[in-house]
């Protein structure tokens, strides 16, 4: 694998019973850059993302994960199509509970501050099920970043937000990429996502079409009709 | 005789068993020889 | 092969049917019924073998991911199934004829109860609508836990009843000659056909995955 | 992993306890086997010790596949099972958890059942504090053992209640005579051999199937989607 790369794929695949979903997948997402992956429906994002977090085992190839920032093993955070809150919890116990199993201390001050910082301060004691889907999704996104992660995937978690919210998850990606973070972001919002983006991952029925510099992917698809 | 009777009873029991489980291999075996030959047809043609 | 196999074991079957009716001799206490026992005996044996064979496959899908240790797992089942539902059957039959009861509570007979309705449950969570590795792994797992099962069951099902006569044991070092020879040779004949029906049954498993690859491989 | 397992279970116990009406349905099943059993005797008559300490354990053993689908539903509900794939600790936390979580829920719903069981089938307890004690631990741990092993296992498969239940019941058959045949001579039931036997069994299956569990839940928890 690259020398600075977070994370690492080499010819991955993926099958579903008789769909193929991954065809030979090579990629490399590096430190302290936001990857957009796109692709059309169907194209594999979810699955790469999935893999690359260890939900979902490669039929074929190799993933590897660089080191943390502690040295230690590289700590992941994955915001997918589920938010793994649990209704019947409120927003604090909700994150409350998550610190505790990823073995980090606790501290309710803080994880106060956490809820401050995405804009449920006051719904801290309310219970996750009476939550919106923006709400959720802003408390799921809470849950991720109370972990520090070094490496962050994000699977379409604009959906359901508003303007607001999402203004709110850029400013967070941009200063986990700051921190150092490797991030991958799959997106369907180019317009929007693009600026973030550093590099650009495309997948069209399950094999790379383009990896590389985001600069170049957005000057080449100026050109011609997008491959997204 | 009765117990000739209960014997006959006991094996008969064990060879419907058999036959049944036979007759049910068998289906299967005529199931997988018309797939076997649908997929021929379709991978020549 | 596994059909010449078969009709060795059938004509094996059929050979050892000479020697229960014609060579054995007749049981002094028991009578004439005590030669169901010739198939009773040999269809137990080979159920627990095929528990034991599903057992060993399940630890072979579990260190190595082998498709092909399931469904030799999955055939084997079935035929245990088979078996030990047919040995409850004359298990059965005997009683009533012998002791005037269908069912007694001892040791062997309920365990072959109780692993009756444990691999039964086994073969429906196999028919269950899994994706295909899931189902692997958690068949495996239930046929692990299944088979270390078995002596618990026979043990608790021992104590349950300690003071029922040891009907079975006490007979097992009385049998003349000719009646082991006989046993023997029921045993082994009831392994071939045994053998075949698995063989059988895990080529019939084969080739239907072959085809659903060859399918995959088109898409 | 011991962090995780206590974590969990706090979280489900509170889920279940203070935030849902987990157990009332346990209960509530549990406590209508024991009424229509009374109905098997007869005017003036009385259920053997025996029949009843079998009562008090069917109840429990129904009860107890509530509990543990219970226990697993909870991590569907917005896809918290692969949260806990993503945790840095061993899996066998959670199953450790579940575990706990449902011996303590098992427990309760045990301290109503077994009231009712005396009350229903006109019982009276002959004094064996320490053998009822024990026997009833040996058999709740091997219980919750399998149940949360085979719990994990049924998740998300429609009809997983009576599936549970269907897989469960024959495996638990060696510890549920246990408990009969202790449970009955706590109740009076004439005892020649004493109880040694039945709870040396009970240990034995509690030693085979947390092993079983602890190796085994690896495989089949939390699965893909």
């Amino acid at each position: 694998m690259p020398e600075d790369a977070a994370i690492a794929l080499e010819g991955v695949s993926k099958r579903f019973g008789a769909a193929r979903v991954l065809r030979k997948v090579d990629a490399s997402f590096p430190a302290g850059a936001v990857t957009l992956v796109i692709g059309g429906n169907g194209a594999g994002k979810s699955t790469l993302l999935k893999i690359m977090a260890g939900l979902s085992r490669p039929s074929s190839g190799r993933l590897a994960r660089g080191a943390g920032a502690d040295g230690g093993e590289a700590r992941l955070g994955y915001v997918g199509h589920a938010t793994f809150l649990y209704p019947g919890l409120t927003a604090l116990e909700n994150l409350a509970f998550w610190r505790t199993a990823h073995r980090l201390p606790l501290d309710g001050a803080a994880l106060l501050a956490l809820l401050a910082r995405v804009g449920l301060a006051a719904h801290a004691h309310e219970r996750a099920r009476v939550f919106s889907r923006g709400m959720a999704q802003r408390l799921n996104l809470a849950r991720v970043l109370m972990l520090a992660p070094d490496i962050l995937l994000l699977d379409e978690p604009m959906t359901g937000l508003d303007a607001p919210s999402r203004e709110l998850l850029r400013r967070e990606i941009a200063a986990a990429r700051a921190a150092g973070a490797c991030v991958a972001l799959v997106s369907h919002d180019l317009e929007g996502d693009g600026p973030l983006a550093d590099r650009v991952l495309a997948l069209a029925s399950g094999a790379v079409a383009y990896e590389g510099p985001a600069a170049a992917f957005f000057a080449r698809a100026g050109e011609g009709p997008c491959c997204a | 005789m009765d117990t000739l009777y209960w014997l006959l009873a006991a094996n008969a029991v064990v060879w419907i068993g058999f036959g049944a489980y036979l007759a049910f291999l068998a289906g299967r075996e005529r199931a997988l020889a018309l797939r076997l030959a649908r997929w021929e047809r379709s991978a020549r043609g | 092969m596994p059909k010449l196999l078969a009709l060795a074991g059938g004509a094996a079957l059929a050979g050892c049917q000479w020697l229960v009716w014609c060579y054995a001799p007749e049981e002094a206490t028991l009578g004439l019924m005590q030669k169901i026992f010739y198939v009773h005996l040999p269809l137990a044996w080979w159920a627990l073998i095929s528990f034991f064979v599903v057992f060993l496959g399940s630890l072979a899908v579990l260190a190595r991911r082998s498709e092909a240790a399931d469904r030799l797992c999955a055939a084997a089942a079935e035929v245990g199934v088979l078996f030990s539902g047919l040995t409850l059957l004359t298990g059965m039959i005997w009683a009533r004829r012998s002791w005037g009861v269908w069912w007694t509570w001892d040791p062997r007979l309920s365990t072959a109860l109780v692993m009756w309705f444990i691999y039964a449950a086994y073969l429906l969570l196999r028919g269950l609508d899994m994706a295909p590795e899931r189902r692997r792994t958690v068949c495996a797992v239930v046929g692990v836990a299944a088979f270390l099962d078995v002596p618990l069951v026979f043990v608790s099902a021992r104590i349950w009843r300690s003071i029922h006569p040891a009907v079975f044991a006490s007979r097992g070092g009385g049998l003349e000659p000719e009646m082991k020879l006989t046993a023997v040779a029921c045993v082994a004949a009831m392994g071939l056909f045994w053998a075949a029906l698995v063989w059988l049954r895990k080529r019939q498993l084969d080739l239907a995955a072959r085809l659903e690859a060859a399918d995959a491989d088109e898409d | 992993m011991l962090r995780l397992s206590l974590a969990i279970a706090r979280k489900d116990l509170v889920l279940t306890l203070v935030r849902g009406n987990g157990l009332v349905q346990a209960l509530l099943l549990g406590l209508l086997l024991l009424f229509v059993f009374s109905l098997a005797q007869a005017p003036g008559e009385k259920v053997g010790p025996q029949a009843a300490a079998a009562m008090f354990w069917l109840a429990s053993a129904f009860s107890q596949v509530l509990i543990f689908n219970r226990l697993y539903d909870v991590e569907e509900a917005n896809g918290a099972r692969l949260g806990l794939a993503l945790l840095p600790a061993p899996v066998q936390g959670v199953w450790l958890g579940k575990l706990a979580a449902g011996l303590v829920l098992l427990l309760l719903a045990q301290a109503v059942f077994l009231p009712a069981a005396l009350v229903f089938l006109g019982q009276d307890l002959v004094a064996h504090p320490f053998t009822g004690l024990a026997i009833l631990a040996l058999v709740d741990a091997g219980m919750c053992a399998l149940g949360s092993l085979l719990g994990a296992l049924a998740q998300g498969q429609s009809g997983r209640e009576s599936l549970l239940g269907v897989v469960l019941f024959p495996l638990l058959t060696p510890l549920l005579l246990a408990g009969i045949g202790v449970g009955a001579q706590c109740l009076g039931a004439p005892a020649p051999d004493g109880p040694a036997a039945w709870l040396r069994l009970a240990a034995a299956f509690d030693a085979v199937f947390l092993g079983v569990g602890l190796v085994l839940f690896g495989f089949i928890y939390p699965g893909e989607d």
